[in-house]
């Protein structure tokens, strides 16, 4: 079944607390080496029927919308084999 | 004067807003969000809550419920509406007012007793108060951080557009300590904190939240 | 897929089945096969191991619960509208008004996933106190985790307050109270206890029960998915740890999450369905699902129902049938309706976009048939599975330790003399987890939401106002000592009831009826048998002492790691009400020049207090004596001074004793406070003791001699020991004073510490 | 720099709420042709110097502790280019 995939993650000059917490508490676990974390969200969206590639405009209209805000998020939309 | 309060699912604080209205003596008006229009109110609160559950982003599925094209229109128009906490994300959601609210710096739900100062005494839903004056009411929010980009935060505070800032601790990690921002006109207001918890000594921390509802209530008869 | 159906479970009788990997033993295996007839179908097995479970079953609490049973089924205010047995008990409040109210417990799966067990416990109360025709109004939370710098406490509390505010937020229940509390046995097996309230008219009670031949039964809210299934045997049977201790293996039982926006509106959609008459038996779905479900209505009811589980809507359509009957899917519930109802009925839940279904009917015979693809797939007698379980006489014996404990009396530990070491210790225990400020927890939950919240946290109850216009409201405390329940069950319950009761005392409330969580350890080792026995026993007792029915509550056995239970821990929760909330009494020290009285007889009683622990880190002695009519003759002051308005500020003393009620107090507005030792009284036992039955008042200037007549009318100690100032510091004269300052950085900055900003 | 991202998705087993509120809000605006709509969390940590395919196997470790909790979750760790 195609499934097109839509990341959505803070602009870098947005504050983001839960990657920043993140990269804490890898640093606690003994991780270095690291030199940011970014905590975003994944959708996975299962299409019915339609070709994959036909949706992906859609889906970018409804990431635009919806998915994502644009005043704080980017975003990218993506067909996954 | 007729102050409609919409119901979204998920609302959680409409009760408290229409009691506020009642309690300042105006007439409380429940809207439903699946109604076409907001009626013949004459004002309109959208209150707190996780409508629709906010999973998404806070208020990103209530801009688009029925009700929501005819309270955009009518704030276009001039009509006074008031957002509070998730109301406040659904008016950025819906571009009534500029910036976003994002998670909490602290990552925490959070909710106490806050103090705000009101910046701007000259908007329709803040004309009870005096510039500059400190009140206390709850604050409750889990992404309740005001952002906006540098530009825009300079123009709103060239504009004074800033209602109300956080005095004290800030609760969320709001840029410049913003708690509420007027859109240019004047008559769309978007505030994290709750005055309708702050409308009676036995329920809240003080009566100071009533002068949102009798501001408007004033502003409107006076005009 | 073959489908085990009635006709093949006949034909093959021997057919092996693992009914041992289900829980259950081997006795009650032949007693379901000795009850149908023949082999039980893998549906009925799962059904009835479930069901037969002991989180489910009651199986070896049950002999002992009885005793709430045998209590007078009345309350100050009037009969009970419903007791043990219902969903939640139902008291009469009066004007009309009757309040539900229940605890539960939710503990194995908030250590497995601290924020989806934690929210879905949450979540499977509310249900409960709406299953009974309430408006749910409030929660609240009782908490006990391992050591506070522990690695696993790290990751668990953080989830676990998280989960509760995040459901409980989202739902729009305000969050008036609860507890947390530390303690080493308690690592590795947390206990997430939460409690629901909810208010109705009476004539808007409902049972769970299905009568009415014809009518129909309707299954509503969210779909049914693959989650939890088999958990509630599995949780409630077995330790979940595995033999190498480590998190996440497949004999972990499945989590499930939580929806707490869908639960809003299966409330809103729920009670317009009341309101509207649609509804004529009603049951939430639970642990046990639809297993649970269908077999208590029917149980309850005429005793027939059939089921056509084709047409329960799946998330999940390679579910298999005895899946289905296990899933513990979160917001569901099962209505009965009037045939002539169900279009209406349908027609509600779809403004609320709730998906609702028929799926069976209830019928004459003393039947509960389940159908699948066209066959039956279970054909039992519904009160073999919902009422007529196995019941166990566990053997029980008083541990040979307990002499030992209570010999190791506290009265040989060092104890600080002199101002400064008592400064000192003040300051030590006012920082310690088990006293320090809550707020880092409590701030996280919307204690404000419905804008009837009088008091919530920090005050000693919860007090939510239930009708504007008279004032009546109801009081609600949670109380619970580990501690004192291992030195002493059966004292140790009654010193849980007497907090619970005290704290909604306080707040000027009458307390009338009592629901309780009793959390402890296996109930196959007879020491912990015996504490059991021996908590329910005092429970019961103190009860009846104080006029107060148990109205409902829950078992939750098997808390253990290995061979080292839990402290034993039941949970008391006492209702009470409240003329006019107008007149309720908070804690905390307002206005200089007020007169400050400790209420109650102190004696040397330091056996499991909080200053052995932290101190000395020893447990033993005996704890505290009970006097439960002392507690009540307290109680019964404080409403009359809270009446007449004679005290402005009231504080129960419990853990920490009188140090810590005044930290607290001065704390809270930041007034300080100048402090005397009565002459018959040593500094150190005056400040720290926990003797039961006290409480510390503010009495504003002019009302000094009307107090103090009503105290010497009752005869009931009463010692004046200060006076409210602004001075900044909280003084015990002759003894030390603090500033403030330094006594607010003790105490409100540990937790933050611990777990971040 | 070297970048490893690291998705997680709640197993396909447990309910997804918010995945389940976005394809509502999808369909009520009009995007249809869709049968599922999963969401999760997308982390995306930065490396600085370290070869990212050494520090994969260390982040599956994390990622098992602290960025999903498996009982729940399931997870994917891989370098992005
Ligand atoms: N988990 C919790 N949830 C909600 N409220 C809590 C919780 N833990 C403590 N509180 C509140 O914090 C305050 C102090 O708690 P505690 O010291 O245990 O009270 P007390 O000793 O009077 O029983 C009380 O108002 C209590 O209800
Ligand atoms: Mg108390």
């Amino acid at each position: 079944m195609p499934r097109v995939v839509v990341d959505v993650m803070l602009k870098p000059e947005i504050l983001d607390p839960q990657g920043k917490a993140v990269h804490g508490a890898l640093e606690r676990l003994g991780f270095d080496g690291i030199s940011a974390v970014r905590q975003g969200k994944r959708f996975e969206i299962e299409l019915d029927g339609k070709e994959a590639s036909d949706a992906v405009a859609e889906i970018e209209e409804a990431a635009s919308t919806l998915l994502a805000n644009p005043v704080i998020e980017d975003f990218d939309v993506r067909v996954e084999p | 004067m007729r102050i409609g309060v919409v119901t979204f699912p998920g609302s959680l604080d409409d009760g408290d807003a229409l009691r506020a209205v009642r309690l300042s003596a105006g007439e409380a008006v429940p809207l439903w969000h699946g109604e076409p229009d907001v009626r013949d109110v004459d004002a309109v609160v959208l209150p707190g809550g996780f409508a629709y559950g906010d999973y998404l982003r806070c208020g990103a599925i209530a801009r688009f419920a029925p009700i929501m094209e005819s309270v955009i229109d009518a704030a276009r128009g001039g009509m006074p509406v008031l957002g509070i906490c998730n109301g406040f994300q659904v008016l950025c959601e819906a571009h009534l007012l500029p910036g976003a609210l994002v998670r909490n710096d602290r990552r925490k739900f959070v909710c106490r007793d806050q103090r705000l100062r009101i910046e701007n005494a000259r908007t329709l839903w803040t004309s009870s108060y005096t510039a500059g004056q400190e009140i206390v009411v709850p604050v409750k929010n889990g992404e309740g951080g005001y952002v906006a980009d540098e530009p825009t935060l300079d123009r709103l505070e060239a504009e004074r557009r800033v209602v109300a800032r956080y005095a004290g601790e800030n609760p969320n990690g709001s840029y410049r300590d913003i708690a509420g921002v007027v859109n240019e006109r004047g008559n769309v207001v978007g505030l994290m904190p709750h005055p309708e918890h702050a409308v009676d000594e036995l329920t809240g921390p003080s009566t100071d939240g009533l002068g949102f509802f009798t501001s408007v209530l004033e502003s409107v008869v006076g005009a | 897929m073959t489908v085990d159906t009635i006709e093949n479970a006949a034909k093959t009788p021997d057919d092996p089945q693992p009914w041992a990997e289900l829980g259950l033993k081997d006795d009650e295996y032949a007693r379901i096969r000795d009850i149908l007839g023949r082999r039980p179908t893998s549906s009925e097995l799962a059904m009835y191991s479930v069901m037969w479970s002991e989180h489910c079953s009651y199986k070896s609490s049950k002999v002992h619960l009885r005793r709430f049973g045998e209590l007078q089924q009345e309350t100050s205010v009037g009969k009970l509208l419903a007791g043990i047995g219902e969903n939640a008990g139902v008291v009469d409040v009066g004007n009309g008004y009757a309040v539900t109210f229940k605890i539960e417990s939710h503990n194995h799966p908030s250590y497995v996933e601290p924020y989806q067990g934690a929210a879905t416990g949450v979540g499977g109360i509310v249900r409960d106190i709406l299953a009974m025709g309430a408006r749910p109004v409030g929660v609240m939370d009782s908490l006990r985790f391992g050591p506070l710098d522990a690695p696993d406490t790290q990751r668990v509390l953080p989830g676990v307050v998280a989960g509760v505010g995040g459901y409980g937020n989202c739902l729009g229940l305000p969050n008036v109270g609860g507890e947390v509390v530390f303690d080493p046995t308690y690592a590795r097996n947390p206990l997430v206890n939460a409690l629901c309230v909810g208010v109705m008219r009476h004539e808007q009670l409902h049972l769970a029960k299905a009568s009415g031949v014809g009518n129909q039964v309707i299954l509503y809210g969210a779909r049914t998915g693959g989650d939890g299934i088999g958990g509630v045997s599995v949780l409630a049977s077995e330790t979940f740890e595995d033999s190498d201790g480590s998190a996440g293996s497949s004999r972990r039982p499945s989590v499930q999450v939580g929806d707490p926006f869908m639960e809003k509106l299966l409330i809103e959609c729920t009670l317009q369905l009341f309101s509207e008459g649609l509804i004529a038996g009603i049951q939430d779905l639970g642990g046990a699902g639809l297993s649970c479900a269908t077999s208590e209505l029917a149980s309850a009811g005429d005793g027939g129902m059939h089921v056509v589980l084709d047409r329960v809507p799946l998330r999940d359509s390679t579910l298999a049938p005895e899946e289905i009957l296990m899933s513990e899917s979160q917001e569901r519930m099962m209505a009965v309706v009037e045939p002539a109802s169900v279009e209406r009925f349908m027609e509600i839940c779809r403004t609320w976009d709730v998906r609702a279904d028929v799926i069976g009917e209830v019928t004459p015979a003393g039947r509960l048939t389940v159908e699948w693809r066209g066959e039956t797939v279970v054909d039992v007698p519904p009160r073999t599975v919902a009422h007529e379980g196995p019941v166990y006489q566990r053997p029980y014996e008083r541990p040979a330790w307990q002499d030992d404990l209570e010999a190791a009396s506290p009265s040989s530990l060092a104890r600080p003399s002199g101002g400064d070491a008592l400064r000192e210790t003040l300051i030590r225990m006012a920082a310690s987890a088990n006293l320090c400020s809550r707020s880092w927890v409590t701030d996280q939950y919307d204690r404000y939401v419905l804008g009837n919240t009088v008091l919530a946290q920090p005050d000693d109850a919860g007090v939510i106002r239930i009708d504007e216009e008279s004032g009546l409201g109801i009081a609600m405390a949670t109380d619970g000592n580990g501690r004192y329940t291992k030195l002493d069950p059966y004292s140790g319950a009654q010193l849980a009831l007497a907090e619970a009761y005290r704290n909604v005392a306080v707040t000027g409330a009458r307390p009338l009826a009592v629901t309780d969580c009793l959390n402890f350890g296996s109930p196959e080792d007879p020491g912990v048998m015996w504490q059991f026995a021996e908590a329910v026993r005092g429970l019961a007792d103190g009860c009846q002492q104080l006029g107060m029915p148990v109205t409902g509550g829950n078992v939750s056995l098997y808390n253990q790691t290995g061979d080292t239970p839990i402290l034993p821990t039941p949970i008391v929760g006492v209702l009470g009400v409240v003329d006019d909330v107008r007149s309720r009494i908070p804690y905390g020290f307002r206005e200089p020049g007020q007169i400050i009285y400790l209420l109650g007889a102190t004696r040397d009683e330091f056996g499991g207090s909080e200053w052995a622990h932290v101190v000395h880190g020893h447990l033993g002695g005996a704890p505290p004596a009970v006097d439960l009519d002392v507690e009540r003759e307290l109680a019964d002051l404080l409403y009359h001074a809270c009446r007449d308005g004679l005290v402005t500020s009231a504080h129960d003393l419990s853990d920490g004793g009188l140090g810590q009620a005044l930290t607290e107090s001065v704390l809270r507005h930041g007034m300080g406070a100048r402090v005397w030792v009565p002459d018959d009284l040593d500094p150190f036992v005056f400040l720290f003791s926990e003797s039961s039955a006290r409480a510390v008042v503010s009495v504003p200037h002019g009302e000094e001699v009307r107090f103090t007549s009503l105290c010497e009318g009752r005869r009931f100690p009463h010692a004046r020991i200060g006076v409210v100032d602004d001075a900044g510091v909280l003084e015990v004269q002759g003894q030390f004073s603090i500033p403030l300052d330094e006594l607010r950085r003790a105490h409100e900055s540990r937790l933050a510490q611990t777990f971040g900003d």
